[in-house]
């Protein structure tokens, strides 16, 4: 199943991807958001089963509901349809900061097995192999949102053992924990592939769903660690008609307003 | 108070080589006229401070402008890379660049202490991240609770550099939409350059009192109409998303990029000729294709 | 989410004995019938947080529901002092009333460390000034600079009440004109009551994306029309500026006082009653002649 | 001459007062106004030499020009006629203390002989004889703006040797100086007597200017300390017809509104 065509049951694996994620935030919950995947993810949700769900994107919008996916943080469409616009330095102290955020919906060049994010250089950071865009809002997100969600597509090169750089902290470079932060960290961290959660004792990421089709032998090849996987594995549901119907018309929507 | 006057004027009388350079900008109204100004100036030696440096700090860093660039996400939005930033940054092309980067959180804390005044700004910030070994943060603990936070000092740069809907006759200024850190930028700064779409009788805004920026701390302005593409002005034009896509090709290759910088930038007068030279779909091709 | 319900309702269900709450309106927008509430149903030993107490505390306090007064200026503006705040303070009557008290920037700061989630605020202030010897300010010094600065405790009410024009039906608020300090301290509040003018289908404010609060930071909403009397809500009512002369003669005497609260607050069903009651002249004569 | 009557000279000395005041604030200057006394003078030195004045309350109005004088300092005429209106946190953080403010116009209910100002408590803290207002606003005004002018009725009980409670500092409690404030602090104490300022060496205050027909003796008997007298003694030009003709409509019209 390729990542960008749909394969035999009629879905991609980023569909899957997206889907998958969207479950995971509940109708009413606050979310920051990130642009790109997490973006599309949260606003299935808030099209199919999470109507209530505010999204938070750091341009300041607060409460928006675009009729199409931004393609930049900062789109007017996230303006237009906002409850609220507020400054940067307001959306992270009164709204972040204050603790307002139930979940963070982030993505990362890198991550490894205690949920580390990387954002910031392949390589060393004084003279990196890759120069990547840097921190943005991540490390606050990661920090203070009451849990974090991650997506991130599979693939050894961004599943590593540890990350060459700490953008935003997981569970820190040993998996130590969660002390002097006021959320919990990632809870999840969806590709795709399947599912990871920390694994309550080590905090290590081990595989807790397959996506359809899936097979514990390609996650593991796919991962730059010894990936331990949940003996009581699941499979996730496929999309529904609904979902896929929902997630077709955003992005189709979506490519006809921003190819203009 | 506040002069009126050409872009080339404000930008040949207030910024000069050297200086500290905030063009600020969250998406919405980024500045690109001041800055293709500042690079037909060429300006050199530049610290460039914005939180998302974007497609317009990739051209002042491309053609060698900066000598160091204070930042916290330095992306093309919904794209990928700066790739002249990372050119920079990977191989000191054109030139060495300093980096000194921080979270956005940290970043806007910075400006808000720099337009309030106050030497620095405290955040529960960089907990965790491997930033805190890199950059100028400081651990600061509560006097009530013993609680340790991140302190941040002070960003106050010598020039902002904003693009506005509007400006009243009296120099007043007037934005809305998403309008990110400019206020902080422009009351953090000592010399404030407000590019604008338009020049009116009285602001509209929404409703009265809608100065952004009263006129007496505003320096100078400048009207550029569609000043800020490819990004927009909310009210005025949209964003020129095919135009951020378009970079990726051009900002890409070294040539590429310079011959973009010669065609769209050094060889018109000003911001209208850029525009008038991007209706021109074969001008492109051929900076693309040399 | 936000519930809409009849401010007796709110009052009762939202605002414990004993809580400290921040009724919250800096002239404009005061939420005078949510206070004549609280006088209605008898609370007690209420630590009242407020920038500038104004005739609404002078109130509470004359009639007893105060333990503890935390402020920056308690007095009856343009017209002189609040009698009943002074014989708290002077004369422990009716009870002995604690005062905290602060500079006008020192509060601001402490609700903004509230809304912001931080443990304190730091500001340049309180330099040279006896209040720090009585209230509860320290001093910090600039990591950077070795400058030393004030640090005030963050101030988080247990429930924070404004008084707004207008809210949607989904519970976003809309307040426009002098904003004062009420959306710091309602973000900082643990529980946010709001009064309203008008429940509209779409804010007006003063254009797109003025919701001030948005629904989910709001407990419970009430319609109250005037419900800012004697201060005002722009667009809908104008400050009575008459009343707030009269306050001095009928704040000065104890016994007058106590007429008028009879009279006006608790014989009266709601606010209602209360503005119907101002209409009667004669009322307001039998009250101040005994 | 009484202080509401207007006197053999066809006005009265709080008028004279408040031109003198107004007189000191210069054309183009910011100035942080105090209601009251400080907020009639200012709109008056708008009204006449000064138009470009910038008036801030710290209601959060900025650059308002009122038509009438405001009875509060949130009065909606106050917001009608600004340039911004801004929340009350951000006009003592982005405005007063970033330095942005030239003049601080205040009144007291005590001065003392080295201009620190008591608007707090008359005899002691714990059982005052008198609870003032408080502070609102002045400790900062006085340490931040550039210079501050004070206005104040001459009195015995006013200007005191020692002010039961420093709220907003002067030259402080021993004539010490500014050392770690921002600004001069009180450049001239304007009275309906007269004018007083610092004495550049000791920070005294000192009797500069007297206004018209009045005398020194007098004013050394309402002042609560010896004070002294500058040997350079001026004495105020009365106001002038246009001066009084403004500030009487301004009153007037004042009056009319608040009377509704």
């Amino acid at each position: 199943m390729g990542k960008g065509r749909a394969g035999a049951n009629g879905y991609t694996s980023d569909e899957m991807m997206t889907v998958t994620a969207s479950r995971f935030l509940r109708n009413g919950q606050v979310c920051f958001v990130g642009i790109g995947l997490p973006s599309e993810a949260a606003n299935l949700a808030r099209l199919t089963h999470a109507p209530e769900v505010v999204l938070i994107y750091e341009s300041g919008t607060i409460g928006t509901a675009p009729n199409i996916l931004p393609l930049s943080i900062g789109d007017g469409e996230l303006a237009e349809h906002a409850d609220l616009v507020v400054g940067v330095p307001e959306v992270f102290s009164y709204w972040l900061q204050a603790g307002r955020v139930d979940v963070g919906f982030l993505t990362a060049a890198q991550i490894d097995r205690f949920g580390n994010l990387n954002t910031t250089v392949i390589g060393g950071y004084q003279s990196p192999e890759v120069r990547l865009p840097g921190a943005g809002g991540a490390p606050e997100i990661a920090s203070l949102a009451r849990e974090v969600i991650v997506m991130l597509r599979h693939s050894k090169r961004a599943f590593v053992p540890e990350v060459d750089f700490i953008t935003s902290v997981g569970f820190g470079p040993n998996g130590e924990g969660r002390a002097g932060h006021h959320g919990k960290g990632p809870t999840v961290v969806i590709t795709d592939l399947g599912v990871l959660e920390p694994h309550p004792e080590t905090n290590e990421l081990m595989l807790v769903a397959l996506h359809p089709g899936m097979e514990v032998a390609r996650v593991r090849d796919e991962t730059g660690w010894d990936l331990r996987v949940d003996p009581d594995l699941r499979v996730n549901q496929p999309p529904t008609a609904d979902e896929l119907g929902v997630l077709r018309d955003l992005k189709a929507r979506t490519e006809q307003a921003h190819s203009g | 108070m506040t002069e009126f006057g050409s872009l080339r004027d404000v930008i040949a009388d207030l910024v000069p080589d050297g200086a500290s350079v905030a063009m600020e900008g969250f998406t919405h109204l980024i500045p690109f006229a001041a800055g293709h100004e500042v690079i037909r100036q060429d300006k050199r030696d530049l610290t460039l401070l914005r939180m998302t440096p974007d497609l317009i700090y990739d051209q002042l860093i491309g053609v060698g402008c900066a000598r160091r660039l204070v930042f916290s996400w330095g992306g093309n939005p919904g794209v990928g890379s700066l790739h002249r930033f990372r050119d920079a940054v990977e191989n000191e092309y054109p030139s060495p660049l300093d980096i000194e980067e921080h979270s956005h959180a940290g970043m806007a804390a910075r400006y808000v202490a720099g337009a309030s005044g106050l030497p620095f700004g405290i955040l529960r910030g960089y907990r965790g991240s491997d930033l805190v070994k890199h950059t100028d943060v400081a651990q600061i603990s509560c006097p009530f609770t013993g609680e340790e936070l991140a302190a941040v000092p002070a960003l106050n740069p010598d020039v902002a550099v904003i693009h506005a809907q509007q400006a009243d006759r009296r120099g007043n200024v007037g934005l809305w939409g998403i309008t990110g850190v400019q206020r902080e930028a422009a009351l953090a700064a000592s010399t404030v350059i407000v590019t604008v779409e338009e020049i009116v009788d009285e602001l509209a805004g929404n409703g009265p009192n809608q100065a952004v920026l009263p006129h007496w701390t505003v320096s100078a302005i400048s009207q550029v109409p569609k000043g800020s593409h490819p990004s927009y002005s909310m009210g005025y034009t949209t964003r020129d998303n095919r135009f951020y896509r378009e970079w990726d090709r051009i900002s890409r290759d070294r040539e590429v990029f310079a011959r973009w910088v010669e065609a769209f930038i050094l060889e018109q007068k000003d911001f209208e000729g850029y525009l008038s030279a991007l209706d021109d779909e074969t001008l492109l091709r051929r900076v693309v294709d040399g």
